[in-house]
């Protein structure tokens, strides 16, 4: 059975080491953040500012002056720093955050990734999905593996306007974790439980390398 | 040394049509309300406005929009705002779209006298479309240029009378950045205290950078995303 | 997460011979004096030195030139040292001198990922023999490139256990810039507190930059040129 | 008669101008300090990460912690703010600092200027200098006319290796006040007192621009 977003995020939560400093995109890649293991330490990086962002606030807690990248009311936790823009970029771009998770509409089977621009839709812009997958040093998409009509979001070529090439290292859709080769391809690691090895190969488009058994997910 | 004034409109009451404006926040979190407020009555127009979002339809530079003051925006996510969809597809404002590091990182340029910086975000996109690539150590990167504001306006949340500035968390994002980069630096601030009286040890804009500060008033500090949890029994 | 060490012996156990440091400190003000003893007991050697000046003959960098650990040192000023001089001479020491907001720059740069940036210091110079020049809007500038080192070894005034740090007056100096340019970066702080302790806006360094940390003992903070007046009465 | 160091200083400090910011060099530019007029705002930057600069600590004040780019024991005035050392040359570079008075060895009259190395000697290091001559707007030197062999140093071009070029706006001696020409030339603004046109003259050897009467420095 297909995942659902609440358990890819789980699963991306298992790639998560002590002492790791984590950038979450919006959608499902905020959720990782309830799966963190008990007892571990990882410090998640707002790029609005701020390392070691916490849970929600308590209603009637909430503080105008703390937010998210995507907006939202949020706490600190202890050790917390603020900073400007500017050096939030700088440890991005520096390769100081160990892990970038952040959803995607298309990815290629190069690793490239688009994400935030689809032709003749209003644009919203990029925000800072450009700086931080052209520095990321590790690069999980977290994202449903076909679109609303069916068809699959790993590709062989991006069609949509590109956000970055070849920097996505890991996906994890709802289907399956795959990993991209450096020279090209999906490479098929786990499979979620119950769906079939045929069913992600009809739902890739890109082209899928498949090596032995490949085994359940655990979550 | 006199850099305070009464208000926002004494602040910003040289701000003239076509002007090239920095405004500091990140979404309506630390942007300067009455600044924007005093734009607003002043009704100074064909602005272009370097700031991260473009605010919501009745709130932040939203109101400018709405007003029919701003000629083109330089944004890194202009969001929800359909005023600003409406005047997008008309063709009356013009919108130049950068990635968020690049947009901080050519506000730290100006403010620190760098006349160009490379960073690799865009690198194989559109963004890089017509620029410079340049490879290092085997990476490509782009080179964009520092930005050039004939005003920046900027809150924070105490400043002193020489033009210090404290922001307070998340406030902070832009602000900072603009401070320095602007030709002319208005400071907005919640809390105006005599010199002297701010650690020295956390200020996070020198005086130097700031040209005139006041004391705003009525903060709203509107929340864009209020998510909270349930306080459990 | 554990960044706390027991000493500056275990923090500087894996640095080997040949390998780049920066040291953090302007004069003897700031500087590492812990890991300064700490490596010179170690004996490591045919260091670069990345730090704006070379101590003085028995204190500071001094201790490690008369020691004969350093092959290199890359610095803005070397000031008064009988030592250094004695060795550069000979020809036991390289000495390479760069401008002091050009070395400031450049660990900015390695902190911030930009691989070069541009200054007007030194144009027209020999500092600008060799290097390519650009103009930019009628001014020439240099390309410099941004430094890589193995470690960067810094001294704050507070730090947590999280790695976060705060300077006080002017001993930040370069330090916080070298925390943040280090592969590895060392801090050694007067006082080390559990995180959380610290003011999340009031910090200089954030923990993300720093890998390893300790409290430093019996800082003897030696005053280079102590210049007074007297008290009227 | 000649000036003293302390005149130079002297004479400079009535460039200054309410609510500039100002950076002194070592040696004769660190006394203009003591001439700022009575209540006028002038903040002194120190390069080392200082603004709101102050005297000399009282004895037994002195802070290991709190120095000015000469290495000396200082103190702060209120509205004083400390940053990296990164900020303090962003802030020289990008020309916040009204006011730069720097010593020198040599000036030419082009504007160019020698103060950090001697060919043979042991060269310490430009420190700030080449940063601050590169960047601020309004520099001053100032320096004795010349050199303890009598020789001028108001030259066509200098001699030693250059800190920067075409910089220098002003130069204050011992014996006259003198702008720099954009065409190249040592405009004669003041003589030091009782100092003779034709001194000045003898003791410069760049070109010398004198245009009516030159009047006395009032000190």
């Amino acid at each position: 059975m297909a995942l659902t977003k609440e358990q890819i995020a789980q699963r991306i939560a298992r790639e998560l080491k002590d002492g790791y400093y984590v950038n979450l995109g919006i959608g499902i890649p905020t959720l990782v953040a309830n799966y963190i293991p008990e007892g571990m330490d990882v410090i998640l990086q707002s790029e609005n500012g701020l390392l070691g962002m916490g849970p929600f606030p308590f209603e009637g807690e909430e503080d105008p002056d703390l937010i998210n990248a995507g907006k939202q009311t949020i706490t600190t936790i202890p050790g917390s720093s603020f900073f400007d823009s500017a050096m939030s970029f700088g440890m991005i771009r520096a390769g100081k955050v160990d892990l970038t998770v952040l959803g995607a509409m298309e990815v290629s089977e190069k690793g490239d990734i688009a994400n935030w621009k689809i032709p003749g839709k209003m644009v919203k812009g990029m925000g800072g999905a450009m700086d931080l997958v052209a520095s990321a040093r590790y690069i999980i998409v977290a994202m449903l593996h076909t679109n609303p009509k069916g068809e699959s979001k790993l590709l062989p070529e991006c069609t949509l306007p590109l956000t970055g090439v070849r920097c996505v290292k890991k996906v994890v859709t709802d289907l399956a974790v795959l990993d991209i080769h450096p020279d090209g391809g999906f490479i098929l690691r786990e499979r979620a439980p119950g769906v079939s090895t045929d069913e992600i190969k009809a739902k890739t488009a890109g082209k899928l390398i498949i090596e032995g058994d490949i085994p359940e997910m655990e979550i | 040394m006199n850099k305070v004034v009464a208000n926002a409109d004494e602040a910003i009451k040289d701000i003239f049509d076509g002007a090239i404006l920095m405004l500091g926040g990140f979404g309506l979190c630390g942007i300067p309300e009455n600044c924007i407020a005093a734009l607003v009555r002043k009704g100074v127009k064909h602005l272009t406005c370097i700031s991260n979002n473009a605010g919501v339809d009745d709130f932040g530079i939203g109101l400018m929009l709405k007003n029919r003051q701003v000629k083109k925006m330089i944004s890194s996510y202009v969001g929800e705002n359909a005023e600003f969809e409406r005047q997008l597809l008309s063709g009356e404002l013009e919108v130049e779209l950068i990635p968020q590091g690049t947009l901080a990182t050519r506000c730290l340029a100006a403010g620190y006298g760098m006349p160009a910086i490379f960073t690799p975000a865009g690198v194989g996109t559109e963004v890089a479309e017509g620029k410079e690539i340049r490879n290092f150590n085997g990476k490509d990167y782009l080179l964009e240029y520092a930005f050039e504001a004939d005003f920046a306006i900027v809150k924070a949340w105490k400043g002193d009378t020489h033009g210090n500035l404290i922001y307070k968390d998340t406030a902070r994002n832009f602000n900072p950045l603009m401070a320095m980069a602007g030709k002319i630096t208005i400071a907005e601030v919640e809390h105006l205290v005599p010199a002297g009286e701010l650690d020295p040890n956390c200020i996070h804009t020198p005086g130097i950078y700031v040209h005139r500060i006041f004391q705003g008033e009525k903060y709203e500090k509107r929340i864009e995303q209020r998510t909270v949890r349930k306080k459990m029994n």
